[in-house]
């Protein structure tokens, strides 16, 4: 079958908050990579897989997306560390892929999505519209988009009225 | 004048003809033909009428400078007044009309106005229109609000849509001629990522208007150049952004299902390549308005690009040598030249061929002093006393670098003596300008300057639109409006919708003619964004209507509005103002019954919009202290309390309650409005004040749903979920409902027993299910926003209307909340003087003598008895409510030295509704001011 | 006009919110008196070069100390303010 | 030779090709020195000079600009006029600048087409109906016009706007009747010509670069035309207020920011107010000429530079939307920016200066215009008196250091937020 034009699916993940305390972001690093194996990600990136990932939050904060709770398993871990909170339900994804995908998200956000600027393993916090937004370029053309909880229905009625000539 | 269609030649589908509509009449013209290049095609000359004098007016020019064919474009809601036909795409189906005319464009009874014209010069209103001084809004100035404005504006909503889009780039190129598509080549070819935007609707620009030019460039397939036809960028900002416009669907009668009509580009480019050609300048003889008066070089792209004879006897009349270049196209084209006037007393060599060629006749060192000719050229009166008669007359005055775009970040034009014309002075970062936009004319390009013809009889135009003639420049310059801003301003000259495109260079060349001043002294030409007229709707995008802002809705929204909820907008959030029983129709008797269920039973409300902020950290207890005006150090874990903000200039800023999860991390709450300034202000004082302090703060509004339960049956309900028992302002993290992570308060606005139960927002609405459920035995009620103010005010809690930014912690009752033992933000700058003047409005509460009277919000207070002025305003009310349970409105209010007054009586005035009551100050807490019934 | 977020790299201004003069010293714990003025009241408001605060508020969050030309808008630097 | 105008000397210069119209105002050379000299060749400093000239009999009077009279705000606003104000201090100085452009024409023989037409606030909630019912009722107790309007009286007013679709829906309006709208340019030559046939001298193109100051006391202006000695000087100059009290070693609570209003094309009669958006900052109203004239917030940002960017126009266009539908077909024909005075408490001020003989007038924020007779007015009586006008008491320097604000926002020391 031919690549559809755009496709968009809601993800539901569980996701925590990290902001190391102050000085401790080496320290951060150190047990997220001997818990995970996965080394934090610097500036406007993100690392890991399907499972559990680790995505750039803004200097010293990182947002972690698993496909399982982690938000207390994480506390204990970092407790000292960082300041942990569960944000699993603060949320709302979606993931868009497709021919038209940066077609599309061009008519919502205002950054570079020219692979280029923003490859596979990117992180973009950014804002559509009024909306702040946390975008991930999780595969060649497969983006993960972030916003609030609160926002997911009004944002998702305007992807999809964007979306809606490569239908 | 006799337009007709030519049998071969342009750009023109002969193949595939157009059927449209102007003023009623049917016509037919072929794709690729713009309406203005249609209406030639046709025969139709006469197309629009002046903006003050109403004189008939035809086609100028072939692009974006045309200052008189401007049409109704469309009907009914899609109607665009003041629609250039020179840019119009015709498509099957188009519907256009005349406009500023009545009863008809052939016969306009305003045309009056030309009669009156040595009254109505140059800023004669500023003269007059002044007795008698109250006939100006009556009289005049309806008269001239009429007369003036050019097209209807539809007056009813749009009902296409528009989109907003971002784009990068290395290289922007503007304009899609020569020079254009040379510069999108050779950068796109270097491997820059290039957007090539063009305003037309084909590429090629100049190239498809001049005989025997080069065919397009081939673009050929480039992946990393962008070409956007039908694209105008309109303005540069900073940073290197530019705006375009996009008519995405404007060649289209209704735009295609999901196709915008327009798209605003945000264009962000490394470097720009100005390209955007120039404009042709009119010359200024007499009456040189005359349908049948046009450009040169629009009249070329007629003949070469439309395949369009603009007349059939035409005079060319041009003071360089675009005057041989039209005299040969339209022999070419077969159409009779009478004569090429040329003010030159030595025309160039080329000249001499061209007249010689198409055997016109070639008169030199003469000027053309007058057109005739009502509806179209008759004929014309040459300076050396001869009449030739002609229906077409061809001007040249020279051109103009199309420099807009290079001013709009201030640069300044620099005045080019070799083409008498300005050319791009100081440039946008990043913008470079090449071809004829840089003043590149070509090896050949001689000029004269004429800037009018002196001795003529007749109007002579320089702004054809706003009817600025050379007569209104003489008088500006007399009067001593001399700057070329004043210029613009006195008369008008360049401020309709073309901008002064083929107006602005003549205008202040004539000032400074009659000045004696020379061009560069007199001033220079700058111009502002958009570059041309841009639709309002495209730069709104989606954000119109219902999307005007997004909406936010809580994990209850759906279950709230299967229960009837009225819902009301504050801030981004819907909440429920109030519910709806069967049988209610009013907000009062809905509220009536939420306010008792919760005095008398338990109600419910989702309070899950309250602003949260997780803090933590070795020093959050610390940050608390400093941003709150009250100590946090003391506060044991599992505990809340009630916090108070300050702004730093010592004014009241925000509440809450805010609980202390552990040692060293504590849950703030915001009110709903201040959520994101107290977040903001938060990240400056940990960030920016005080770096050093261990603090880590996350936004948990959207991860907890929060539902509040009150009244006197709330802990029985409560004990249906958990046996967790809190004390006053107790706070527990527990589980409720099969293992759901649950935080529980007990926290109360209402003064009833009241608890707040937050849970993660997926489990938000099983939550109020469940609560509503285990409830049902004990009257559980949802109540809204409408209750929990009155259930607040009943108790004298501050909210909004009292937190309105002017009133300090002193105002409202707080003042002893302030610590003395340390700093805090806003600390200082609360001692000042008059933030502590006893006579302050102060919060007391209110309630009308006469009981039924009814308070409003906004009520000024007086003393009884005084005279309503403003000597004797001494307050006004803040906030009110029925109370149910008293039978009466109560209200809030900040009255002077109020609490000094308990007991008086003193005036609710309230005249913008007609109301003047009298209300007895009271306590602010209305109700069991003993607390008994939260601690029972 | 665009600022390039030492962090998340060139961002159009909408994403920023602006914080005004950064030159301001907030006196911690000092007594009323012109130090105070200063720090809430008086700007310095130069016709040219300007240090000011800039929050990436639909960004990384952090507060940043920009120098931008105020006649022309042209920036010269971008740095997060020192934590 | 043509001097006053009337309709007489109209019909009579149209019979003879208006040869007989003289300069507005004249060009004269600068003199050695003036018992005033007004820095800011603007509405208000044109108007100060007129009232020191008319009301104070002061003849001695120079303004000086540094390009074209009138090439501020007072030529870059969006025209509006009125005196629906909140605070006491406030009130009374706008009511009298409103009674002074009542009378202004036949004062200074001058069309500057004073247009009530009224101005319209709306509201979108209860609380913001409530915070507009106490404006006008403090309107009311100051003997100012003020009606407070439901959605239906609107309605009828204006039945274009969004009462069907829109997000903040609109409930009502606090409507003065006698607010309206100035051609603005005719507003600086016309107090121009009236204070030039007083003997008052404009010095155009003549920038000011310094200010001496000997002994504690202004003595005058060095300019670009030399200096000119002066007995007393006053600055008018909102928008660059902060660079040029800087020549006096002044700091001011003040930041200058960039503020774009917006034009669109002409258009037959539309909009027969003026009209402000509750939910947001856009207003709109349409000029004789037919073009429809819009603004919204200032960029927030500190600028000199006279022209704003794509955020705050996106802005105004979406909440322009968002009010009125209609909008979305007409265009946009040209927008601009101005320089504000931003004050801290977003209230301007008339005072004197801590150095004799300087006195200041600025602070105007986004709201100067209105203001301008009643500015010339009060900054003319403090200049000749040495004591500030009664209706412009509150605007003193400080008010920062007592706390007596002027604040009718609630926003605190945030320009951003006035």
């Amino acid at each position: 079958m031919d690549e559809p034009g755009i496709a968009i699916v809601t993800r539901d993940r569980f996701l925590a908050s990290i902001e190391a305390r102050r000085g401790q972001a080496g320290a951060v690093a150190a047990t997220i990579a001997a818990a995970y194996g996965i080394d934090l990600p610097s500036a406007g990136r993100w690392a890991g897989g399907a499972d559990i990932a680790f995505a750039w939050a803004g200097p010293g904060e990182w947002s972690a997306i698993a496909d399982r709770p982690i938000a207390r398993d994480l506390a204990g871990r970092l407790a000292g560390q960082a300041a942990v909170t569960d944000q699993s339900d603060g949320w709302h994804l979606t993931e868009v892929s497709g021919l038209r995908v940066r077609d599309t998200l061009a008519k919502m956000l205002p950054i570079d999505l020219d692979p280029a600027a923003l490859p596979p393993g990117a992180v973009a916090l950014t804002r559509a519209g009024h909306i702040d937004l946390r975008l991930r370029h999780l595969s060649a053309g497969v983006y993960e988009l972030a916003v609030f909880r609160s926002l997911g229905a009004d944002f998702a009625g305007w992807l999809e009225a964007s979306a809606a000539e490569f239908r | 004048m006799t337009g007709r269609r030519l049998a071969t030649g342009g750009t023109i589908d002969r193949a595939r003809p157009i059927a449209f509509h102007f003023d009623g009449q049917a016509y037919r013209g072929f794709a690729g033909d713009t309406l203005a290049s249609a209406l030639l095609g046709a025969g139709v000359a006469l197309v629009g009428r002046s903006f003050k004098y109403h004189r008939p007016r035809g086609i100028l020019s072939a692009g974006p400078e045309e200052p008189n064919a401007l049409v109704e474009l469309r009907d009914g809601a899609r109607r665009e007044p003041n629609t250039r036909a020179t840019t119009v795409e015709l498509h099957d189906g188009l519907v256009a009309t005349s406009q500023n005319r009545w009863p008809s464009l052939r016969h306009d009874v305003m045309a009056v106005n030309g009669l009156l014209s040595p009254i109505f010069t140059a800023g004669f209103y500023y003269k007059t229109f002044m007795w008698p001084a109250a006939f100006w809004e009556k009289v005049y100035e309806p008269l001239i609000r009429r007369a003036a404005g050019l097209g209807r504006a539809a007056a009813v909503a749009d009902p296409d849509h528009y989109e907003k889009a971002t784009a990068f780039c290395d290289v922007l190129v503007i304009g899609a001629g020569p020079a254009g598509l040379d510069a999108a080549l050779v950068a796109a070819r270097a491997g820059d990522r290039v957007i090539l935007a063009e305003q037309d609707f084909v590429l090629g620009g100049r190239l498809l208007s001049e005989r025997g030019r080069d065919p397009i460039a081939e673009l050929g397939d480039l992946p990393n150049l962008r070409v956007m036809t039908r694209t105008t960028v309109t303005g540069v900002y900073d940073g290197g952004t530019y705006a375009a416009i996009e008519r995405v669907a404007d060649h289209l009668a209704i735009p295609g299902q999901h196709q915008p009509r327009q798209r605003l580009w945000r264009l962000v480019a490394r470097r720009a390549v100005l390209a955007a050609g120039a404009i042709e300048r009119p010359l200024a003889f007499g009456d040189n308005d005359r349908p049948g008066v046009m450009l040169a070089g629009a009249v070329r792209t007629y003949v070469n690009r439309f395949g369009v004879a603009p007349g059939s006897r035409a005079v060319v009349f041009a003071n360089n040598d675009d005057g041989a270049r039209t005299v040969a196209d339209l022999h070419a084209a077969g159409i009779e030249v009478a004569a090429l006037v040329d003010p030159r007393p030595v025309p160039s060599a080329a000249t001499i061929a061209a007249a010689q060629a198409a055997n016109a006749r070639l008169a030199a060192g003469v000027s053309i002093q007058r057109a005739r000719g009502r509806l179209g050229v008759r004929d014309v009166e040459l300076s050396d006393g001869t009449t030739i008669a002609c229906d077409l007359v061809a001007m040249s005055g020279g051109w103009n670098p199309t420099l807009h775009l290079t001013s709009h970040l201030g640069g300044k034009p620099r005045w080019d003596e070799k083409i008498a014309s300005f050319v791009p002075g100081g440039l946008p970062p990043g913008m470079t300008v090449v071809g004829a936009a840089a003043g590149d004319f070509g090896s050949g390009y001689e000029i004269a300057p004429l800037w009018r013809v002196r001795g003529t009889r007749g109007k002579s135009f320089v702004d054809f639109q706003n009817d600025v003639t050379v007569d209104d420049v003489a008088l500006a310059a007399r009067e001593g409006f001399r700057a070329v801003e004043h210029l613009k301003r006195y008369t008008t000259l360049g401020m309709a919708t073309d901008q002064g495109k083929t107006s602005n260079v003549t205008g202040l060349a004539i000032m400074a003619e009659l000045t004696g001043r020379g061009i560069p002294a007199t001033g220079t030409t700058t111009f502002r964004p958009p570059f041309t007229p841009a639709a309002i709707g495209a730069f709104a995008g989606h954000h119109r209507g219902r999307d005007f802002r997004p909406t936010r809705r809580t994990p209850m929204h759906g279950w709230a509005a299967e229960q009837g909820a009225v819902f009301v907008e504050t801030g981004l959030w819907l909440r429920a103002q109030y519910f709806l029983r069967p049988g209610e129709s009013d907000w009062l008797t809905a509220t009536n019954r939420e306010v008792r269920a919760v005095r008398e039973a338990v109600g419910l409300c989702d309070v899950t919009t309250l602003g949260k902020i997780d803090i933590q950290g070795a020093d959050a207890a610390e940050f608390l202290d400093r941003v709150y005006v009250n100590g946090w150090k003391t506060l044991p874990v599992g505990r809340c309390r009630y916090g108070l903000m300050l702004r730093e200039d010592g004014f009241a800023f925000d509440d809450g309650t805010t609980a202390r999860l552990g040692p060293e991390h504590f849950l703030m709450t915001t009110t709903t409005a201040n959520a994101g300034t107290v977040w903001r202000h938060l990240e400056f004082c940990r960030k920016v004040l005080w770096p050093d302090l261990d603090v880590q703060m996350t936004s948990v509004t959207e991860q907890w749903a929060q539902v509040a339960l009150a009244g006197p049956r709330a802990p029985d309900v409560l004990a249906r979920l958990t046996d967790v028992s809190l004390p006053h302002m107790g706070l527990a993290e527990t589980t409720i409902m099969d293992g759901i992570e649950a935080r529980l308060f007990r926290l109360s606005f209402s003064g009833e027993r009241a608890y707040e139960i937050a849970v993660p927002a997926r489990h938000g609405e099983a939550l109020v299910r469940r609560l509503m459920a285990e409830g049902d035995a004990f009257g559980i009620t949802p109540y809204g926003l409408e209750a929990i103010g009155l259930l607040r005010l009943e108790k004298g809690h501050v909210v909004g209307s009292e937190l309105n930014g002017q009133t300090t912690a002193g105002d409202l009752g707080l003042a002893r909340m302030m610590s003395a033992k340390k700093d805090f933000i806003g600390r200082v700058m609360a001692g000042r003087p008059a933030l502590v003047d006893p006579e302050r409005p102060v919060l007391v509460g209110l309630k009308p003598r006469e009981p039924g009277a009814i308070l409003a919000g906004g009520a000024h207070l007086l003393p009884q008895g005084a005279v309503a002025t403003a000597a004797n305003d001494q307050g006004y009310v803040t906030s009110v409510g029925y109370s149910p349970q008293l039978g009466s409105w109560i209200a809030l209010g900040l009255l002077a030295r109020g609490r000094e007054r308990l007991g008086e009586t003193v005036r609710a005035y309230d005249p913008v509704r007609g109301r003047d009551t009298p209300v007895e100050v009271v306590s602010p807490v209305f109700y069991d001011p003993e607390g008994s019934r939260l601690h029972g | 006009m665009r600022l390039t977020c030492p962090h998340c790299g060139n961002r159009g201004i909408e994403e920023f919110a602006y914080g005004g003069d950064a030159d301001r010293r907030r006196p911690d714990g000092e007594p009323f008196g012109q130090a105070w003025m200063d720090y809430v009241y008086l700007r310095r408001n130069p016709a040219g070069a300007h240090r000011e605060w800039w929050y990436h508020a639909s960004g990384c969050r952090a507060w940043l100390v920009v120098t931008r030309d105020t006649t022309t808008h042209v920036v010269a630097s971008v740095q997060e303010v020192a934590r | 030779m043509t001097d006053r105008f009337s309709i007489f000397t109209l019909l009579g210069e149209a019979l003879s090709g208006h040869r007989g119209w003289k300069p507005q105002w004249r060009d004269p050379a600068p003199k050695p020195h003036y018992d005033v000299v007004i820095v800011g060749g603007g509405g208000h400093g044109l108007a100060t000079a007129y009232y020191l000239a008319s009301q104070h009999g002061i003849g001695n009077i120079a303004v000086v600009e540094k390009g074209w009279i009138g090439s501020g705000n007072v030529g870059r606003n969006t025209t509006i006029v009125r005196s629906n104000y909140l605070l006491p201090g406030n009130i009374p100085f706008y009511e009298w600048s409103l009674k002074l452009w009542e009378g202004l024409e036949q004062d200074i023989n001058y069309n500057a087409m004073v247009s009530q037409r009224g101005v319209l606030n709306l509201y979108h909630s209860d609380g913001q109906r409530d915070a507009y019912a106490r404006r006008g009722n403090a309107m009311r107790l100051h003997g100012v016009d003020a009606e407070l309007l439901d959605r239906d009286a609107v309605r009828a007013k204006l039945p274009f706007l969004d009462f069907d679709n829109a997000r903040f829906p609109i409930m009502g309006g606090l409507l003065q009747p006698r607010g309206g709208t100035v051609r603005h340019d005719a507003v600086a030559w016309g107090y121009a010509r009236a204070a030039d046939r007083r003997g008052v001298d404009i010095l155009q193109n003549c920038e000011v670069t310094g200010i001496r100051i000997e002994g504690g006391r202004a003595t005058g202006v060095e300019t670009s035309r030399g200096f000119i000695g002066a007995g007393k000087i006053g600055l008018a100059c909102a928008g660059n207020s902060g660079r040029v009290a800087a020549m006096a070693g002044l700091r001011l609570p003040i930041e200058s920011h960039v503020l774009t209003a917006f034009v669109s094309e002409g258009l037959k009669p539309l909009i027969d107010c003026v009209v402000t958006f509750g939910a947001g900052h856009f207003y709109i109203s349409q000029s004789d000429k037919g073009g429809l004239v819009f603004g919204g917030s200032i960029d927030g940002y500190n600028s000199y530079a006279q022209r704003g960017n794509l955020p705050i126009i996106e802005d105004v266009c979406e909440e322009g939307m968002a009010l009125m539908p209609a909008l979305g077909r007409l265009r946009m024909l040209r927008h601009w920016g101005g320089v504000m005075d931003m004050s801290m408490d977003g209230s301007p001020i008339i005072d004197r200066t801590d150095i004799g003989g300087l006195y200041l007038n600025a602070g105007w924020c986004i709201g100067g215009f209105k203001a301008t007779p009643a500015s010339g007015w009060c900054f003319a009586h403090l200049i000749a008196r040495d004591e500030p006008h009664r209706v412009a008491a509150a605007y003193r320097l400080d008010r920062f250091a007592t706390g007596r604000l002027l604040d009718e926002a609630g926003a605190g020391a945030d320009v951003a937020l006035h």
